[in-house]
């Protein structure tokens, strides 16, 4: 099979549109039988500047073809990061993006600085699903203005790549997505995770100890298209489609609705190669169909 | 209790005691589900369970043949050392101790398996040791009171069962090896979803640097008991 | 088993807190193997004044626990509904309220006054998921000040209850929720459908011939059980949750969260009994418990 | 093509010839998945099938004893009259016309089948009628070209497959009876999701007032020619 899987993404050459999403992949040390060949890119854990203990267990809630996840971003913080990871990381055969975070714009650019230039590190990817502690903790992600904030504060510390990763709990993600695009974001991914509850009848209260958690999963996926599309449709800059892919069918259909590249999240956690199947599954795709590569791929829908 | 048998070679040759295979079939639920290593025979791991839920009564409802994807093995098992060595189990915390009890008689020391249930039903009919002790909450077998209690002062303590009950033994032996259970999300140390809280401060993973801990490295007051492991 | 079953909600007396939701259930007269005794209200099919014909198929796509809709609110109009289906509903034993749509405020206004004193109408539910074609199809159900003025423009129009059903397709709920609560309604009704997308890879193009359609079914429901339960810590009227309920156990999620009541749809089509199998189980819960009455179950989580 | 057999006895005596039955079961897709009623007799209908997707295949590896929630008869059949008539079925939809076939003769009618497929290979084995005729496109086995072509013109015309091909017979005899595919969401009439366009506008429920139609009734330019059910 000769299909030319290479595509590039926000200043990011990948040797194909699929990528390890943040949060499922750790540092990309864990993970059993991992078929390297088949990953794009790896996003890593999500870090704050400092080391972060997470939320009290339980954690994690299944629900309908999904999960709900609450861990609280644990992280060791940025020198941890750049003394046990980045070195490892730099040894490798595919680009490795740190998705950043931080409870005030400041903080996502101090920690951008912290980062920049460390040898491994191919890029950014700002979570902007964080809450806005100078803001009475609303939430970054569904502020144009905070989001654009944000995004101004990383892009100002580095010359790697910035994608933004949005948040679905918006009302309109197109406002979000000009914003952060005219911030100076290389490339947006969309989604992050939908907030979610589930109860516990036994105790009257949330299964998960933060009460919320965050979904992801089959459950998401056409409520993740719907959104990447719009957010395709609302820039100029590549978009990565996120949200419940664990087939190459999945992958397709946000390739299709107008995005470059994928992520895959959940699905690793249920099948270790299932980037490496992704992958194939999009190669036998365009190879049935007679395409040579990739960017063949009819790429966005029909407009209405 | 119903033991199910899956070929396995790989994971029969290397699993240790403690250790636990991560389990998913097609038409099951999104999320494997995690099962501690009974016996490895061969070619052949046997893991114990009962229908607590949708995922475990699939799998008691699976025949011959059918195929379940098997990851393991995975987690950190016991460590055994020490002329006379305790099992305690509560309910179907029995999983690991048959393995343990092979490694420590191999290891060539004197085993004293002790467990314990609500009442003579829930005890589990075999047990391998050189002394097997049965504790029951209301008397009807053995020992009247808890598993904890009924145990002799030894060498080195495995458990496994409620965490209540394991929490119960860190108070009575602090460097006693306990196996923890959580709800996993992966399994394989990506997720950060099995957190276990240290009395250090801080959080493991119970898939990874677990399940079995040192007890006393546990913070027990914050480790969910309510979680379906054992009725 | 004698526990009561029976509460009040928005001015609305119901003999069982599970009600047949809009779209679900038709007019009430086409469900077979219906079992009455468990109904608590049924609210009809969405309506608009005039006829419409709906939306050219396919309608729908099943996804992950979940399915897309995009029905396009067929329907025969206001003049039809009085005349061939209030007439039945005045002789039913439970209520039946009827789900009312529009372009305008006015509109709005205009269907309830046209509907308002018909026997066997026993009050309204507003879907305010619509597009508010006078603000360039901006939905009436993100826009509290629009959301706020279809609220008012009904409750001059009528002194039978008045629901107000929300979209969660917004940024926070709790803005929603309270606007219309000062507009004049007498409950909420948490949640419609989430909108999302699904792709056809033959054709390249989305499954649903309107591009996007609403998704419902258990995958929504950890998503339905938190916004329920936001709408229901910011307002004080009652909330009757929705999204995703199948059996007893998810029903109870929702009102352990706060809510009131419930309304089942999607699991409906699965399983013609699913209203009466979920009023039972919620039932057997109660009486398993000790409850004597459904009033007596812990409704509120602990705040945090 | 197979055939799967269910009890279900009072479907089996109420069943008119093109109703269908929407079954469900544990584990299976959220949505029932609708299928024509092939054969009933006695206690057991059956249905004709084939893997497409995971509905079908899940139905296809269901063995002896398995239960199958089975809801039906749904939508409306067929009207069998006059003293000649034609079954026209191509792929799959082989299916209603056991039924259709002693229906109408059992009303003294004579019945000519024409069975259309693409290869000879795609052609089912059996067909019921005083007359069977074979039409393949590829022309490997009897009338060389399509099925609708090869049949006779006779008082009735009852037809079922895919979408295009009854367009096709609609050309040719508007007022045939022709059984139409749509996705379904709940086969009960409340949905509205299984709209057949009209020629005269708007829709109609393929599960209530359908799946049965006048041909020339169907604005066929706007019904999906797509779907599943007839490869
Ligand atoms: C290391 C380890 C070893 C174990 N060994 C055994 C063993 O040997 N024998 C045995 O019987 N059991 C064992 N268990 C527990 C076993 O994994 C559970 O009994 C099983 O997951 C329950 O699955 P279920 O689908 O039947 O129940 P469910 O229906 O899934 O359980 C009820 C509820 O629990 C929740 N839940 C269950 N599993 C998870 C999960 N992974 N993540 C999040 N939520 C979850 C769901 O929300 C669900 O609503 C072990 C657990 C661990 C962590
Ligand atoms: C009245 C009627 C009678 C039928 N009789 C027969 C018969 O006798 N024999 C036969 O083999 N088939 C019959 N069919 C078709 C049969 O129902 C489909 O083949 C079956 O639904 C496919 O299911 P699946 O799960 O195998 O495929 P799927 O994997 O579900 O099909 C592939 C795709 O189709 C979509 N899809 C399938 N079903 C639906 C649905 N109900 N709603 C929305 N989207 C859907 C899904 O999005 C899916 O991705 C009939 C259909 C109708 C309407
Ligand atoms: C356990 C878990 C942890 C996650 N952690 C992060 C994170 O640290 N930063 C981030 O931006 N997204 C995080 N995500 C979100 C995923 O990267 C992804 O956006 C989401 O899970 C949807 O994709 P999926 O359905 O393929 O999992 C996490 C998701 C899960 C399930
Ligand atoms: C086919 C279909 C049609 C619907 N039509 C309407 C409608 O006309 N008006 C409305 O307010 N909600 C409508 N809904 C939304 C449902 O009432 C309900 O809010 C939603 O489906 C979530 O609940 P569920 O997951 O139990 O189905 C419709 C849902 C479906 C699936
Ligand atoms: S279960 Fe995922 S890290 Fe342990
Ligand atoms: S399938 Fe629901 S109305 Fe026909």
């Amino acid at each position: 099979m000769i299909v030319d899987m290479s595509i590039a993404v926000g200043g990011v050459r990948l040797r194909g549109p699929v990528m390890a999403a943040s949060g499922t992949f750790g540092y990309g040390t864990e993970v059993p039988l991992l078929e390297r060949r088949a990953v794009g890119a790896m996003v890593s854990k999500g870090i704050f500047l400092r080391p972060r203990e997470g939320t009290p267990p339980p954690r994690i809630a299944e629900t309908p073809s999904g999960m709900l996840n609450a861990i609280g971003l644990q992280g060791p913080g940025a020198d941890a990061l750049v003394r046990d990871y980045a070195p490892k990381w730099a040894t490798w055969d595919f680009p490795v993006l740190v998705n950043i975070n931080g409870e005030s714009a400041a903080e996502y650019g101090e920690l951008t600085a912290r980062l920049d230039g460390v040898p491994g590190i191919a890029g950014f990817e700002i979570n902007i699903s964080c809450p806005n502690v100078e803001q009475g903790g609303l939430y970054f992600g569904n502020d144009p203005r905070a989001a654009a904030a944000v995004t101004e504060a990383v892009r100002r510390r580095t010359k790697l790549p910035v994608w933004v990763k949005l948040t679905p709990m918006v009302g309109d993600i197109g406002v979000i997505a000009r914003a952060v695009e005219g911030a100076g974001a290389d490339a947006l991914c969309a989604i992050n995770t939908f907030v979610g509850m589930s109860i516990d009848l036994n105790a009257y209260k949330p299964r998960l100890s933060f009460r919320t958690g965050g979904l992801s999963g089959p459950a998401i996926r056409p409520l993740a298209v719907h959104l990447a599309h719009q957010a395709a449709r609302a820039v100029r800059i590549p978009v990565v489609g996120i949200g419940g892919i664990s087939r190459a069918e999945d992958a397709l259909e946000f390739l299709v609705a107008g995005c470059s590249a994928v992520q895959v999240g959940t699905a690793t956690f249920v099948n270790p190669c299932a980037i490496a199947e992704v992958h194939d599954g999009i190669e036998s795709f365009l190879h049935a169909r007679g395409f040579k590569s990739l960017a063949d791929l009819p790429r966005h829908l029909p407009r209405d | 209790m119903f033991v199910l048998g899956m070929r396995a070679p790989e994971i029969a040759a290397s699993v240790r005691a403690g250790q636990f295979v991560n389990l998913g079939w097609a038409g099951g639920p999104l999320l494997r589900r995690p099962f501690s290593v009974y016996r490895a025979e061969g070619d052949v791991i046997e893991v114990v369970l009962k229908a607590v839920g949708v995922g475990t009564a699939q799998l008691l409802s699976m025949e011959p043949g059918d195929i379940v994807s098997c990851l393991g093995p995975l987690g950190r098992g016991f460590e055994i050392s020490g002329s006379h060595v305790a099992l305690i189990s509560g309910g179907l915390g029995v999983a690991p101790m048959p393995l343990a009890a092979r490694d420590a008689i191999a290891a060539g020391a004197r085993v004293t398996w002790i467990h314990g249930a609500r009442t003579a039903d829930e005890l589990c009919a075999e047990a391998d040791g050189d002394e097997v002790v049965w504790a029951t909450d209301d008397g009807s077998r053995g020992f009247h009171g808890t598993a904890v209690a009924a145990a002799p002062d030894v060498d080195l303590v495995l458990a496994c069962g409620p965490n209540r009950m394991l929490a119960a033994a860190a108070e009575r032996w602090p460097d006693a090896q306990v196996a923890v259970e959580t709800y996993m999300g992966c399994g394989t140390g990506v997720c950060l979803g099995c957190a276990v809280p240290l009395a250090r401060g801080g959080y493991d993973r119970a898939c990874k640097e677990g399940p079995v801990y040192r007890a006393a490295d546990i913070k027990w007051s914050m480790l969910p008991a309510n979680l379906h492991y054992v009725a």
